[in-house]
């Protein structure tokens, strides 16, 4: 084992550079976007390298996907650092490659979706989980890469209870107005023993679908992955595409982004919140919040030209911008609305008793299970992929800017809405920087050739991730999306684990706010 | 002609059905003989039993040689035992319609059948006693026969324990109900049980009160009130189910015989204490009885505990009887004496009934663990429907029998405000409130103890190859028709008991209790009017208008039949139904202070917690409180006296001879005093 | 501890009057394109159909079938072609049958 | 998918019998049939304040046993069509249909082995309701046209913008 000497915040290069004592290494700095170093190890040196990088401080692994790319499967950990992201490659022959989630136990989902679409598995042989399989997917149900070898019944882990708990099935019709999703509550009569879910009802295959499109078509099927997370997702596949063929957005254009990721996340916490207010059963709070919900989305129409800011990025730049006027003399108004509803609420007794305690999930779960976004940072986890993703690159428009990123403790459906009510707080602030530093609807033309790259974003609901392989007519050969309800929707199994009876389960999925097509894909 | 000539034919019969037994040994034909008999001596109980109640107390008779028993054998037939003995008739007819399809004639079957033979003939013996001596034997006996009963299939360590419980705790019973007798006949000189009455005074105060103690704590052992209950759960299940029907059915219920015969007859104690520590003892027996209940999985150690409660639903309503015969609330105290003695017959039905069903569910699959059962109604028909006239019976809902015996014992207890004195009042109203607490747990476990085992999907294979040929009806028919009988004809039964009742608290509530032909009134007309008949008869039709209502406005278009909405789901799993355990977790919840449970979950993150979602088991134990924490330091301390004492037989002759020694010169200073 | 009810009495009456009197955010709403037939030539036509994500645009020789149904409104054909392509301010487009939704617009820009 | 004249004599009839039947209340059991949850919050927001569908006499119900209306989102996932056949059949007839949003109309997913691509190839879709999301009044919209309050302006509508205004008048 190499010794790791504790440092300051290890920059990814002198990682790279500790990694090159592994041997069989090679740096490949990726792409133009100067936060990404990609290094590409042997299949022998990957647990080593993984346990290397695993060690540094502030590591966290933020996703983990294989492509189908050589004669046999790589595999690709993204790994995020203060100094920014890591991109570890390898090949990976003979179908095992060592168990990372025992490194990094965040990596089991990931796991479970790579055995699903690539049919290469960890070698301890623990049973894994079905995500977008359905129970009767054929041998032709379409696949990034081939079939596994090893039938599923052997390897996903059977969902049977015993003793004397049973199993309540919710779903996946659920109630009006909510998506389907299939909860497996297993209980004891009273309190909550454990919850599973079954996402494959909403399973839509979208990386299966983006091969072969341009990154402009592409985008127009990425938005639509997690619909309510459109900005978000979008800038993250347009940064992709943009690291890949090596050029950054006009500073006017990327501010543009920016103005509308933060719109969007302005109305997505005040959805969050009218949704809390109904699962409490506060009816006038909901009334409340929802209408700021309709006055911030009649903002977003009169300034980007459709409600959920679809159609806003496009790879390059931004497709339209709104007009400064129009944004500085509704936002605030529409805003107060906001602001007054969720002021009032925490002053109400009723309400916040019942969300304290609620959905508990601690720091060290979160850190374990490599939750993002909102949840994480009401765990205490500063992390924030606007902020410390290696600095701001010099194409972002988060540059100039003081973001700071909103922490709660205590974990609880409180400390997650408190979080999002200083966000919201934040994202005005923010956006009205944007405008005094001026906007345009401008995108630099994407020039011809491949290329790989990575993108993130920070949606409402965490960092987006994206990953993009281009062939030389600029064709998408391998797409990776990950939105944050991807990885948040693991804390919400372990924070409904936390003793809480029935009538909490609507609060705290209320309280996490994720989307079951974002986990769905 | 009196009743006694008649019990005379049925002892009879039932000695020949033990002989009967005793020969036939594993030949079909001989073993269905000794069921007729049994049933034959049955029905004369019951004739007899019924008859006695409106006769009033036979004379005592010494029949046969004095010495038979080591004592003059006196037989009494008192109209207070007719209850008894009527309900011993028809269990016994039960019974002996039940058993020939139930038991597999094996090598061991005429024994068993002669010891069950036998233990009906102790027990009319123990119902029929004019003296003491002839109680006492009779009750010895008795004890014995059901031990052996409970012996009848000897495969595990766990039937030698139960069987062991019984006897351990009915000969500490035993030697506390010798006491009170001796301590009441050397005070009135007599063994005759009327002469003891009769001589009631000549006993002080300070004795009568310890033998009643005496002859509570005693009988309290076979009744099954709380500290003493322990033996109940152990004794049922391993018992065969006609075996564990006639425990609770007929021997618990002499247990309840006994603490109203000395409460009522013998030594009726002055003041109100005794009637409010019996009080006191029901309504605890009856709460706990039933929360234990709620938390077990075995049909018959649920039974077991209901039987807990029910007895202590009866204790309850004669010690309040006694607290207002105290206070010279002789109404109220024959009221209530009769409201008991209905319980008495009702509980004996339909908790035989539910015994004889949990037997027939035990034949046909093989287990008694409500978690491995469920859809049996569909599998069952026959057995469901009688299970369900049993259920609504103990469950006391509105029509039958159980709601009218526990609605007559609130309404007595509502009236403890006319006793005068405030404590007493306060807590009679205590006990009622016990009580009520207690009927609304025990509807819940009754829609938990029918709905897990014969409603929803079977949850094991063997449930669902349960098959309903075969398998035994016409014994537990016959309780579910003596269940609805008892409930229509209630004003009939409480005009019997009410010369019952006469006979013995010397008040005659014939005409205040009935004064229509059909409408029962609790001692005091201002209080409240009730008829069981008017009310079967209005829920009946009440349940028929809708049905006519649905039949004539019935839509014409074709009704199309669709499964369950089940949230688009595909397929329902039986693990998806509420299982025993979890169904009653909210009391597992709020009385955990009780329970105390302790509760072991496996989850498949546990081990490696990176979201994996897997097997899960849950498991959640409730510790025996009674059996830990009294009983076991009880048989420590014994044990413990016994290597104390165990040096002195140690086995030297040169000791043996000192102790002689030490004999001699106390026997000569003492005749020297 | 705020009083609810007085809160939501002070905010008022936000209700639409719509479907009685038309609503005036309706105006921000994105709509399907409208056509202008005289603008369009074959080769605008198929640039608008390859540029069209949402395949709601295909060409029959000289007419342009254009499926409002599955339109998403993403503006995409106005920008390959901003003079044959104006916004058609129509948002209340239910429609019992299928087929009322599928538009058939005339090609008449002189077939260049 | 022939418009023939028996489809619209079915459907004229159908509407009848709803108007008659339902006359002012109307309630209303939605289905996400593998949407990108912008759908289902425009749903959400018509029981908001500015919306309230509540005056129109239209109420949400969670049952289908209960619902006379089905509000379908979502491209119908394959593996999803044996919930959205049970929960139609789970619906008491006279029911009605109604796809709403692009991806059931057929607009975003092409046919595939994931998608059905519109939701009339599993359910009898009586009323389609484009736009993506189609907005709170669009969905009031279609909702006044399945019980047949409100007129359906579709059919008179070209698409055409010849004339100097520019709008799709007829």
């Amino acid at each position: 084992m190499i010794p790791v000497e504790p440092r300051a915040a290890a920059t990814s290069e002198q990682l790279a550079e500790r990694l090159n004592v592994l041997g069989g290494l090679e740096v490949k700095d990726g792409g133009a976007t100067q936060g990404t170093v990609t290094v590409r190890t042997l299949g022998e040196t990957l647990e080593a390298a993984t346990h290397v990088v695993a060690g540094a401080p502030g590591a966290r692994l933020a996703d983990m996907f294989a492509d189908n790319g050589g004669d046999a499967p790589t595999l690709r950990l993204v790994w995020a650092l203060e100094s920014g992201y890591l991109l570890t490659e390898t090949e990976i022959h003979g179908g095992e490659y060592p168990a990372l989630s025992d490194i990094a136990p965040a990596a089991f989902v990931e796991e479970c979706e790579i055995y699903e679409q690539f049919g290469i598995r960890p070698a301890t042989g623990k049973p894994l989980n079905r995500l977008m399989l359905p129970p009767h997917a054929g041998p032709d149900f379409p696949r990034l890469g081939h079939r596994p070898a090893q039938p599923p019944e052997e390897v996903h882990a059977p969902h049977t209870v015993g003793g004397q708990a049973f199993e309540f099935p919710f779903g996946p019709v659920r109630q009006v107005g909510v998506e389907s999703l299939y909860y497996g509550l297993v209980t004891s009569g009273e309190e909550i023993v454990d919850v599973y879910l079954f996402t494959w009802h909403k399973h839509r295959g979208l990386e299966w679908r983006l091969r072969g499109t341009t990154p402009r078509e592409g985008l127009f099927f990425a938005e639509r992955a997690e619909g309510l997370s459109a900005v978000a997702v979008g800038w993250a596949v347009a940064a992709a595409a943009e690291a890949a063929l090596g050029i950054t957005p006009p500073p006017a254009a990327a501010r543009t982004r920016a103005v509308a990721l933060e719109l969007e996340r302005l109305y997505n916490h005040a959805a969050a919140m009218a949704a809390l207010c109904q699962a409490t059963g506060l009816t006038v709070g909901q009334s409340a919040a929802e209408i700021a919900l309709e006055r911030l989305l009649r903002v977003n129409a009169a300034a980007f030209g459709h409600r959920y800011l679809f159609g806003v990025i496009e790879p390059g730049g931004a497709s339209r911008a709104p007009d400064a006027e129009v944004l500085r003399r509704d936002l605030p108004a529409a805003y107060g609305e906001l602001r007054r509803a969720a002021d009032a609420l925490l002053r109400t007794n009723s309400f916040v008793d019942r969300l304290e305690a609620c959905g508990i999930l601690t720091a060290e779960q979160a850190r374990r299970l490599g939750l993002v976004g909102p949840v994480a940072r009401a765990t205490g986890m500063a992390t924030d992929s606007r902020l410390n993703a290696g600095g701001p690159p010099d194409g972002s428009p988060y540059a100039g800017h003081l973001v700071t990123a909103v922490t709660a403790d205590g974990g609880d459906a409180l400390a997650r809405f408190q979080v999002m009510l200083g966000e919201a707080a934040e994202s005005v602030r923010l956006i009205g920087e944007f405008l005094d530093a001026g906007i345009e609807a401008k995108s630099a033309p994407l020039p011809p050739g491949g290329g790989r790259g990575l993108g993130w974003a920070e949606s409402s609901r965490g960092e987006v991730l994206a990953w993009v392989a281009l062939d030389q007519d600029g064709r998408i050969t391998r797409a990776r999306l990950r939105p944050g309800s991807v990885r948040n929707w693991r804390g919400f199994d372990d924070a409904c684990r936390s003793q809480n009876v029935f009538t909490d389960i609507p609060i705290i999925e209320a309280s996490f706010w994720l989307t079951a097509a974002g986990l769905a894909r | 002609m009196n009743p006694l000539d008649i019990l005379y034919g049925a002892a009879g019969a039932w000695l020949a059905a033990a002989v009967a037994g005793l020969l036939a040994g594993s030949w079909r034909p001989g073993l269905r003989a000794c069921c007729g008999l049994s049933a034959l001596a049955g029905a004369a109980a019951a004739a007899a039993g019924g008859w006695s109640l409106v006769y009033g107390n036979t004379p005592v008779v010494a029949p046969g040689p004095a010495t038979i028993v080591g004592g003059p054998l006196q037989l009494q037939m008192t109209s207070l035992a007719g209850v008894f003995v009527a309900l011993l008739g028809i269990v016994a007819v039960a019974l002996a319609l039940y058993v020939p399809r139930y038991h597999e004639p094996s090598r061991g079957t005429g024994v068993y059948l002669a010891a069950c033979n036998l233990a009906l003939l102790a027990c009319l013996a123990v119902l029929a006693a004019g003296g003491m001596v002839t109680f006492l034997v009779a009750w010895e006996t008795m004890s014995l026969a059901c031990y052996l009963i409970i012996l009848r299939h000897p495969r595990s360590g766990e039937t030698a324990r139960g069987a062991f419980w019984f006897l351990a705790l009915s000969e500490i019973g035993f030697l506390l109900i010798v006491a009170a007798f001796v301590i009441l006949s050397a005070k009135t000189h007599a063994t005759e049980l009327d002469m003891m009455a009769a001589r009631g005074h000549l006993v002080p105060g300070g004795w009568r009160a310890a033998a009643y103690l005496l002859a509570l704590a005693g009988f309290g052992f076979k009744a099954g009130l709380v500290p003493l209950h322990v033996w109940l759960p152990e004794a049922h299940p391993v018992a065969p189910a006609d075996g564990s029907a006639f425990l609770s059915g007929v021997v618990v219920k002499l247990g309840a015989y006994g603490i109203v015969l000395f409460a009522f007859r013998l030594v009726p104690v002055a003041g109100p204490w005794p009637g409010l520590v019996t009080m006191g003892a029901g309504a605890a027996s009856a709460a706990i009885g039933i929360l234990y209940a709620l938390a077990e999985r075995d049909i018959k150690r649920f039974l077991a505990y209901s039987t807990i409660e029910n007895t202590g639903i009866i204790v309850t309503a004669f010690g309040a009887a006694m607290v207002f015969r105290a206070y010279h609330q002789l109404a109220l105290s024959a009221f209530l004496l009769i409201a008991g003695l209905y319980h008495v017959a009702n509980h004996g039905c339909y908790k035989t009934l539910l015994f004889l069903e949990a037997g027939v569910v035990e034949h046909a699959t093989g287990t008694r663990d409500m978690d491995r059962l469920g859809g049996l109604v569909h599998r069952l028909p026959r057995s469901a429907v009688i299970a369900f006239v049993g259920t609504l019976g103990i469950a006391a809902l509105p029509p039958l029998n159980g709601f009218v015996s526990e609605w007559l014992i609130f309404q007595g207890l509502f009236q403890g405000f006319r006793t005068g004195s405030h404590l007493t009042a306060i807590l009679i109203v205590l006990a009622a409130a016990t009580l009520g607490l207690t009927g609304g747990l025990a509807i819940y476990a009754f829609v938990r103890g029918f709905g897990i085992p014969f409603l929803g999907m079977p949850r094991t294979r063997q449930a669902a190859a349960a098959r309903e040929t075969g398998q035994p009806v016409a014994g537990p028919a016959l309780l579910a028709v003596a269940c609805v009988a008892l409930a229509v004809g209630a004003p009939v039964m409480l005009a019997a008991l009410s010369r019952t009742a006469r006979t013995v608290t010397g008040t005659s509530l014939g005409p205040l209790l009935l004064p229509g032909k059909l409408t029962v009134i609790p001692a005091h007309a201002d209080f409240s009017a009730f008829s069981p008949t008017y009310l079967t008869i209005f829920l009946v039709a009440a349940c028929a208008v809708p049905v006519l209502v649905y039949l004539a406005g019935r839509p014409r278009a074709a009704s199309v039949s669709v499964p369950v909405w089940d949230g688009g789901m595909v397929s329902f799993r039986p693990r998806m139904q509420y299982s025993a355990m979890t169904f009653s977790a909210p009391t597992r919840v709020t009385f955990d202070a009780l329970y105390r449970p302790s509760v072991s979950v496996r989850r498949a993150s546990d081990d490696d917690p990176a979201g994996r979602s897997g097997p899960v088991h849950y498991e959640a134990q409730v510790t025996p409180v009674f059996e830990r924490y009294l009983y076991r330091p009880v048989v420590r301390a014994v044990e413990w006296l016994a290597d104390v004492i165990r040096p002195l037989q140690s086995g030297d002759v040169n000791l043996y001879l000192l102790y002689v020694f030490l004999v001699i010169l106390l026997a000569y200073l003492l005749g020297a005093v | 501890m705020p009083l609810w009810f007085a809160r939501g009495l002070r905010r008022g009456v936000v209700t639409t009057r719509y479907p009685a009197r038309p609503d005036e955010s309706a105006a921000w709403l994105p709509t399907p394109p409208a056509f202008r037939s005289r603008q369009l030539t074959r080769d605008v036509a198929d640039r608008m159909v390859a540029v069209c994500p949402a395949t709601a645009l295909r060409r029959r020789d000289d007419t342009l079938i254009f499926d409002v149904g599955a339109c998403t409104a993403c503006g995409r054909c106005a920008e390959t072609a901003p003079d044959a392509v104006a916004p058609s301010g129509e948002f209340e487009l239910a429609a019992t049958a299928r087929s009322a939704l599928i538009k058939e617009i005339p090609i008449r820009g002189g077939g260049r | 998918m022939n418009p023939g004249r028996d489809e619209a004599e079915a459907a004229r009839r159908l509407r009848d019998t709803i108007s008659t039947q339902f006359g002012r209340s109307l309630h209303i059991r939605t289905l996400d049939t593998g949407s990108c949850a912008v759908c289902e919050q425009e749903i959400r927001l018509l029981t908001a304040p500015h919306y309230d569908l509540h005056r129109l006499g239209f109420f949400f119900t969670p049952a289908p046993r209960h619902a006379d209306l089905l509000l379908v989102t979502g491209p119908m996932i394959r593996a999803f069509d044996v919930a959205a056949r049970k929960t139609y059949e789970a619906m008491p007839g006279p029911k009605v249909v109604v796809a709403t949003g692009a991806c059931a109309l057929g607009g975003v997913y092409p046919k595939d082995p994931f998608v059905h691509g519109n939701a009339g190839e599993v359910l009898p879709v009586d009323v389609w309701i484009p736009g993506c999301p189609p907005s709170p009044l669009a969905l009031l919209h279609g909702l006044g046209v399945a019980v047949g309050r409100l007129a359906e302006m579709t059919p008179g509508l070209t698409f055409i913008a010849d004339s100097a205004a520019g709008g799709g008048e007829a």
